[in-house]
């Protein structure tokens, strides 16, 4: 079983992110389980989303106290939160970042500029890039999925033409997300 | 009297750190009333977002009495505390704040009881229009066309005139308030505290969350509502009813700017057809008529 | 003191009036009704220096009873059936508050049908909620008790709500001499009001906001429930207290009848203990050894009590006028639960009668006891463990 | 808070009840003194009761960071421009 | 049949349109509110042919329900803890007047304070009232028993209205794959609604009013607790149907997890069952043989389901997620009780944890057990009936 | 369409042997509800005398479906009643009948909730001033200076305007009426049973035993009620507000018999002197003033 | 009533649910044909609907004195004295 | 312990007999208990009260369905209601009735014309004879109370004017009441 932490901002789509990946998941012969840490999540508040993959049926129902994976979907958030918290030793961290991010010390890390994609394709809202497919992509990379599977998925979960466009955020990222250690 | 911005005391009975959403009307109201009541202000709050504007104990953003009660409950929990403090001689004022569910909905026998009754109380509904706190569903004061979860294509049912309903209650004060104007505000909160007996005050608070506008544009938008003539500002000392200046010059139909204005900036309002608006538009004219028509002469 | 005939619903209504409650918020349901009319006319007439909220509903009734409560005075309501389960909400809430006020339910069945007469399925609805709840017998009792719930309710280690239950119309509306203490008695036993908190201008707390931390939460649940268990040492004392100002005691949590050689127990609350009485008597004059059990708090439950009767017996019946539908009568659930948890090992039945308002004479009681005997002593064991009992 | 024991669902106030709320904080508000007419307008209208007004100081208005949510009421009603909304750091 | 990945809020709305509910009404509160929300979408949409009456509390909101049931169609609601306790007086009212219709409570704990995490304190405060009461361990099984619980309660030896249990945010907001049968499917499980009468103009009949004979009245109350002990064979049946349809059966009103040879029982309802049959699997490593029992329906009481299975354990551990406060967690009481009264001799034990909604892990089930099974089998009994469990 | 007695049905839907008392206004009321809609009526009634004068099941004296209900949710019931009758294609109309406590106290959130639904129920209030299936306490709605079990001196609050604040709810038809003006009632029923949408008729149902006058003369204290300008008959049709003719006399003050006349026919009057009467006629003004301003012109 | 055996609180109609509620009268209604005027008023205003109208019969109408409480209202509103109240027996 | 069973008429006061019986009895060194049968009390209807009296305290609470004594206090009631229901064979009937009441058959009668009492004293309400007092006074006789007490106890209970009246009217009646078998 593989347990997913994501990091966000209020209104960024963390939560969708995960559900997503439920999807994702599902269509490719594996089971997946979602949920948000619910609060009250005001816009631009850090948020959290947490998921589980496994190949039966997840019974497990409590928080993810040590995730494998740690998503960071905003670039600022590392200086305000602590996001490896709780980490394992041999987990992983999917960035939003221009280059290698440096609040990582020890941790294999994997990072894309998913706010430029963002971007780059027009998805915005009030100003802010919407990074959460694209950083599904690059998740998809680490986990292993076909990016078919997650664009599929994507546009099952959107629809219309916002969905299409944020599946092909997802397939850049899935391209241009980079390994480092 | 009406007050100066100069005379507001600077202390800080709100507190910053709080964990309303950005460019919130009831964080807006919540300092206007510590402005107008100070440390005589005791606070009685249904369930709503204020509930959570106030933060997570052991902490907390108030620095006021404040008791936290069922939904359907204020006005009777104020009404008992009104009657213990006057009981032992204690200079309070007891505020019910009530979001437009918490007052007109599930809280509105409760309020309709204690007006008649009239337990020594104000009572500050904050409207902002639909149920925030459990995310933007339809409440009576909910504005015709508007959308919400639980109104998919806009609501079909108008807007409840609560404070005409209050005013029919020959309670002691009615008024309106709007979060755009917070000295009217402050005001109408302090001679509400002056008059003894049960007192309802009807705050508009354009909510940029459950409204979808610009958190920017909290005020903007309030604003707009009274100059559009969809709000409007009146006071009712015993009965005698005032239109309050903000509202005035808008008496005059042709004065009001267009609703599509005030619309055109709220995404709740996307859906809204233009014979939708029409109605909204009657409803206007409606609403005035009444309140002309009861209005001192 | 005088002796006075009164109404067990007058009997509350003075019991309030001589602790000096200060507010009363109240809303009319038959058989309460005549509770709020005397407080009303008390304080009309200028007998009780007290507020008097007349509320619009029972939710407001106990609203505003706890507004006033946690505000600083003593307050006070009083329900009944479809009141309290109306108020069901406030009810929960005072408790998790932790505020010390007293309310008396005229313990009524639960509608449809309409139906006003005596069960006790609307207070035992109540028994999770973090009130102290205890059932009188007789008004005398009703008296006492209302007026000693606002100790134990307002002691340091208890701080929780209680009620003091009476059936409708075999106490509420029956007329029998009471015991009338003077005020000054009374002033003398009740010490001015103590609570947790109080809210006052100028004193900034806040209750009720959400908790950051949720084993801070799980600690208050928790602490209502040992604050009730503590409040068993408390109902004791108070029980003594009273006793040496008035000769009057009953036994703290339970009282017991004949149990002192008793093989049978007969288990049950409220006014038809009075009657068990008199079953157990004939019972015993035709040879069958059988003590009554009367449950006077049935929270905090009176576990250790009872144990200290029902480990040697050779039968336990429970009473219930009241049924957990879908399982068994609510006070049967919390005996045997105890009795299991305990590992008592006794045959144990469960007799519903009474349910929907049933008139029950001490010749039923005395019946159903007698068959029931008759199969233990045969069989060492019940063959149905409850039993739906209409009358002989 | 607990005087005797009891577990009460009882707090005190305090600031930062819910974080350090700057950190929500997208854009971020920019006070230019030379502009301001001391009219007190963002102070009056800042839901986070975040400005200061500095009476006679030299920058008659301060804003506390630590909690600012960005919100740009300020920058709305002030009828000079004397508070502009930046882009926060990176993003 | 298709496969979505789904909340365990969007599982009981999407088997609410495909029962073919004709009326919802319903009101707000976190953590239900998404159920609602996507109901008046399906409806708005012009997916689901029904009425939404959009009240405006919690007590209307079952009222208009029971209204629309009454008068012969098809209806839900949905709510959470402040609002089930403001509706309990609705509650026992649909109950007696023995009008089918089905609620789903996404559960949550009470307040003081303001919380919105799961506990099940809201709805076991339900369990007096007649209702038939369920508890979904995940979201298939929220969405297939909110199906089935129609035709439960409309079955003619039942005629009684359903709720259906799921953990607030631990099932209501999670998303995970679930089956979602497909209309026809459904449709030819779901028979016409069937009711015991229905009000019609035209139709003169009285429902509620005030019994002459007081028999009559305590027999229709014994009726409901019958037609719950009826209800055991119904959803028995009714599990087989659907699992004839679709392949999925959960075993009626409890389902075991190796409790074939196990010594020690969980027993527990709910999502953390999850957790719970991870935590026997981790015992079981250490050579500990714990069964789980996952009381799925806890009105009806499975009361020989249970005695099937514990009549010779080494030890019993009720976990509960809510007190009756001053007495025990509310399903040990009945556990325990039930127990008592079947003459089984065990030791048994009450775990009170996640009460308030703190988070419960499956460490902190095994930590708990491995503990209590240590003293049981070293003493053979429990030195303490009632833990609070806070986690490691 | 105004009918005559002799147009009125003969068949017996409210049955003789019933549980009311001797000269009792809510069987009036009952009775004239049959004449009105014959077997369309379907009735919800929450706790209060008519839950009684029904009489003991397996009997009953209603010859039309009654479904009794908790005393807070008649409008809510009548709602998804009525639903239900529209889903199935029923011809049906539901009727909330409740008294003034089931509706303007405990009951009042749930019939506001109901008018801004506009939900197609009418609500009946026959309104006996007091909670009588109790034993005569005080409601909202009794008027100042009654005594009841539960003000011994008198109430000292006025009588709740109840039909002005369903006026202010904009529901599609708003009227009073008075068991002393059958044929007057029965219109109305039959107008709002015509009317789709939540209607609200106001009933006023002199109680002999709870205001303690003789049985005998239940129609004339109504009647009397109407003639002192003491209760105000009129009906509102999507807002235009018309007094109705037994009333339209009165709007002129001088028409009015003086108030003692009715006052001084009933026990709960005992206690008032003579200030308080005053108030209660100040009272009186005020009500026509505002009827009157809000009437058509 | 109780189709599948289940005990339900339903009623059905019939007259006399409170007894023969004539017990009850202590004044009783006593009609002279001679001064009606067939208005009709008692029929109407019989708050007990114990009043017949006999279209053409000799007497107008008829009380049905097994259910009629005495309450006085057909007399007080009869406009001719048609009805008169008469103690009932004894008393 | 004696078992009584009062029948009456809503509005007539049988229930206020019931109560002031207990204070009498209290007076007298015993106990007392008094209860209505509670339904819709509606005027002129037929109604019944009851109380026990006892030398210890009454601890049972159920119905009385076999009662010692009947009190009728209208003599119309016979007609209606069957007033001997359940009476013990030497059980009691004191009655309101001018004449020795036709109604009893087999048992002990006492009777007293308490709405003459009534009408002389002009306790009447509504044109109706307020019968309750004086037939407490012939039933003190029947169970040998001091009427002095009854006399007492009434006065407390109603107070004032009225009291005295009421008090005279139970004196007389005591005096007045004629036994036979
Ligand atoms: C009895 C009950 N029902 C429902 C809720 C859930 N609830 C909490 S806040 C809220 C909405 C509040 O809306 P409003 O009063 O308008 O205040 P706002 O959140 O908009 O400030 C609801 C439905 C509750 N706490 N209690
Ligand atoms: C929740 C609840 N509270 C109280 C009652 C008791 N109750 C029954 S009827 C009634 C008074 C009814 O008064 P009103 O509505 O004016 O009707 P009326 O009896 O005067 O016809 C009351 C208080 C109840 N049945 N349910
Ligand atoms: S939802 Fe609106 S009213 Fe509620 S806290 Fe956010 S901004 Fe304020
Ligand atoms: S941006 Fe908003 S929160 Fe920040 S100072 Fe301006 S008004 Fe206040
Ligand atoms: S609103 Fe602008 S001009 Fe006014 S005080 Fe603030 S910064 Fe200065
Ligand atoms: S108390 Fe009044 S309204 Fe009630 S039944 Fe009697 S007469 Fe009718
Ligand atoms: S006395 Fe009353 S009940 Fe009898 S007929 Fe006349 S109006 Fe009807
Ligand atoms: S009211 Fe008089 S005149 Fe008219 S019909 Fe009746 S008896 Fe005849
Ligand atoms: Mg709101
Ligand atoms: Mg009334």
């Amino acid at each position: 079983m593989v347990e997913i932490r994501f990091h966000g901002r209020g209104g960024q789509g963390a939560v969708t992110a995960a559900n997503i990946l439920v999807s994702v998941a599902y269509k490719s012969g594996l089971w997946g389980q979602a949920f948000p840490f619910f609060g009250a999540e005001r816009r631009g508040a850090p948020v959290m989303a947490f998921a589980r993959i496994s190949n039966r049926r997840i019974r497990v129902r409590s928080m993810i106290r040590y995730p494998d994976i740690v998503v960071v979907l905003d670039p600022m958030l590392p200086k305000l939160v602590d996001v490896l918290k709780g980490l394992k030793p041999d987990g992983v961290v999917v960035a939003n970042a221009p280059r290698k991010p440096d609040y990582v010390k020890g941790h294999e890390v994997y990072y894309v500029n998913a706010s430029k994609i963002a971007l780059d394709l027009n998805l915005v809202l009030a100003g802010w890039p919407l990074v959460n497919t694209a950083m599904l992509g690059a998740l998809a990379k680490v986990l292993g999925f076909d990016i078919g599977v997650v664009e599929e998925a994507i546009k099952e979960y959107i629809g219309g033409e916002r969905g299409e466009v944020n599946a092909s955020a997802a397939r850049r990222a899935y391209e241009e997300v980079v390994r480092c250690v | 009297m009406p007050i100066s911005i100069k005379d507001l005391p600077k202390e800080k009975l709100f507190l910053p750190g709080n964990a309303s959403c950005p460019g919130c009307p009831e964080a807006l109201g919540l300092k206007y009333l510590t402005m107008a009541l100070g440390r005589k202000l005791m606070i009685v709050i249904p369930a709503g977002c204020t509930s959570i504007i106030q933060g997570l104990a052991p902490g907390g953003a108030f620095v006021f009495p404040t008791l936290n009660v069922p939904f359907a409950s204020s006005d009777a929990v104020a009404a008992g505390l009104a009657a213990a403090k006057k009981i032992l001689g204690e200079d309070a004022v007891v505020v019910a704040w009530g979001g437009d569910g918490g007052t007109a909905d599930i809280g509105f026998a409760t309020l309709s009881g204690a007006a008649e009754r009239n337990d020594n109380v104000i009572h500050i509904c904050v409207d902002n229009e639909a149920y925030m706190n459990t995310g933007i569903q339809r409440s009576s004061l909910t504005p015709f066309g508007a959308w919400t979860t639980t109104t998919w294509r806009g609501k079909r049912e108008r807007k409840k005139e609560l404070s005409l309903i209050m005013l029919m209650h020959k309670i002691p004060y009615v008024a309106t308030a709007s979060v755009g104007y917070p000295l009217d505000f402050i005001e109408k909160v302090r001679k509400a505290a002056s008059i003894k007996g049960f007192k309802f005050i009807h705050l508009h608070a354009p909510c940029p969350v459950g409204w979808r506008f610009d958190p920017a544009k909290t005020v903007h938008v309030a604003k707009l509502a009274v100059e559009t003539g969809m709000w409007i500002l009146f006071e009712a000392e015993n009965g005698k009813l005032r239109i309050s200046p903000p509202s005035k010059p808008y008496a005059d139909k042709s004065k009001r700017k267009p609703i599509k204005e005030y619309i055109r900036l709220q995404g709740r309002f996307r859906t809204l057809r233009d014979e939708d608006i029409s109605i909204l538009e009657k409803m206007v004219d409606d609403a005035w008529e009444t309140i002309l028509r009861l209005a001192e002469r | 003191m005088v002796v006075k005939p009164l109404t067990g619903n007058y009997a509350a209504a003075y019991a309030a009036k001589l602790a000096r409650v200060k507010v009363v918020a109240a809303y009319p349901i038959t058989p309460q009704t005549t509770i709020v009319e005397k407080l009303a006319q008390f304080i009309d007439n200028g007998e009780m220096d007290a507020e008097m909220i007349r509320v619009e509903s029972e939710h407001s009734a106990l609203a505003a009873a706890y507004g006033a409560a946690s505000g600083g005075v003593r307050a006070f309501t009083a329900t009944s059936s479809h009141g309290l389960l109306y108020m069901h909400e406030m009810v929960w809430w005072v408790a998790g508050a932790r505020v010390p006020l007293v309310m008396v339910i005229v313990t009524r069945t639960i509608g449809p049908p309409w139906n006003i007469w005596s069960d006790h399925s609307d207070l035992m609805d109540q028994r999770d909620s973090g009130w102290i709840i205890m059932m009188a017998e007789h008004n005398q009792e009703v008296l006492d008790e209302t007026i000693k719930m606002f100790k134990i309710t307002e002691d340091p280690r208890v701080f929780l709500p209680g009620m003091v239950g009476l059936d409708a119309f075999i106490l509420s509306h029956t007329t029998e001499p009471v015991d009338l203490p003077g005020q000054e008695l009374v002033d003398s036993f009740l010490p001015p009001r103590r609570q947790p908190y109080i809210m006052k201008a100028g004193d900034p707390i806040l209750m009720g906001n959400v908790p950051r931390d949720l084993h801070d939460n799980m600690r208050m649940r928790e602490d209502i429930h040992k604050s009730l268990e503590e409040a068993k040492k408390v109902i004791q004392e108070v029980d003594e207290e009273w006793y040496k100002l008035t000769g009057r005691r009953y036994g703290g949590l339970i009282e017991c009848y004949r149990c002192e050689d008793a093989d049978h127990f007969i288990i049950g609350m409220g006014a038809w203990v009075g009657d068990m009485r008199e079953a157990a008597d004939r019972l015993r004059e035709k040879g069958i050894r059988v003590g009554v059990i009367k449950v006077r708090y049935v929270r905090p439950f009176p576990r250790e009590e009872l144990l200290k009767w029902l480990t040697n017996a050779k039968s336990v019946i429970v009473f219930d006028r009241g049924v957990s539908a879908g399982s068994a009568g609510q006070l049967f659930l919390d005996v045997a639960a105890h009795l299991m948890a305990a590992g008592v090992r006794v045959p144990v039945k469960n007799v519903l009668a009474g349910v929907t308002g049933l008139d029950v004479t001490y010749e039923d009681i005395a019946d159903a006891v007698l068959k029931s005997v008759a199969e233990v002593e045969e069989t060492g064991r019940f063959s149905t463990f409850i039993e739906w009992y209409y009358g002989r | 808070m607990n005087p005797h024991g009891k577990v009460l669902p009882i707090s005190r106030p305090g600031p930062g009840v819910a974080g350090k709320t700057g950190t929500w904080r997208v854009m971020r508000p920019v006070y230019d003194p030379s502009k301001c007419v001391k009219c007190r307008l963002c102070w009056l209208y800042c839901p986070e009761n975040v400005i200061d007004v500095n009476e006679g100081g030299e920058r008659f208005i301060s804003i506390d960071y630590d909690y600012c949510k960005g919100c740009g009421i300020c920058s709305s009603v002030c009828p000079t421009g004397a508070i502009k909304m930046v882009p926060e750091g990176g993003a």
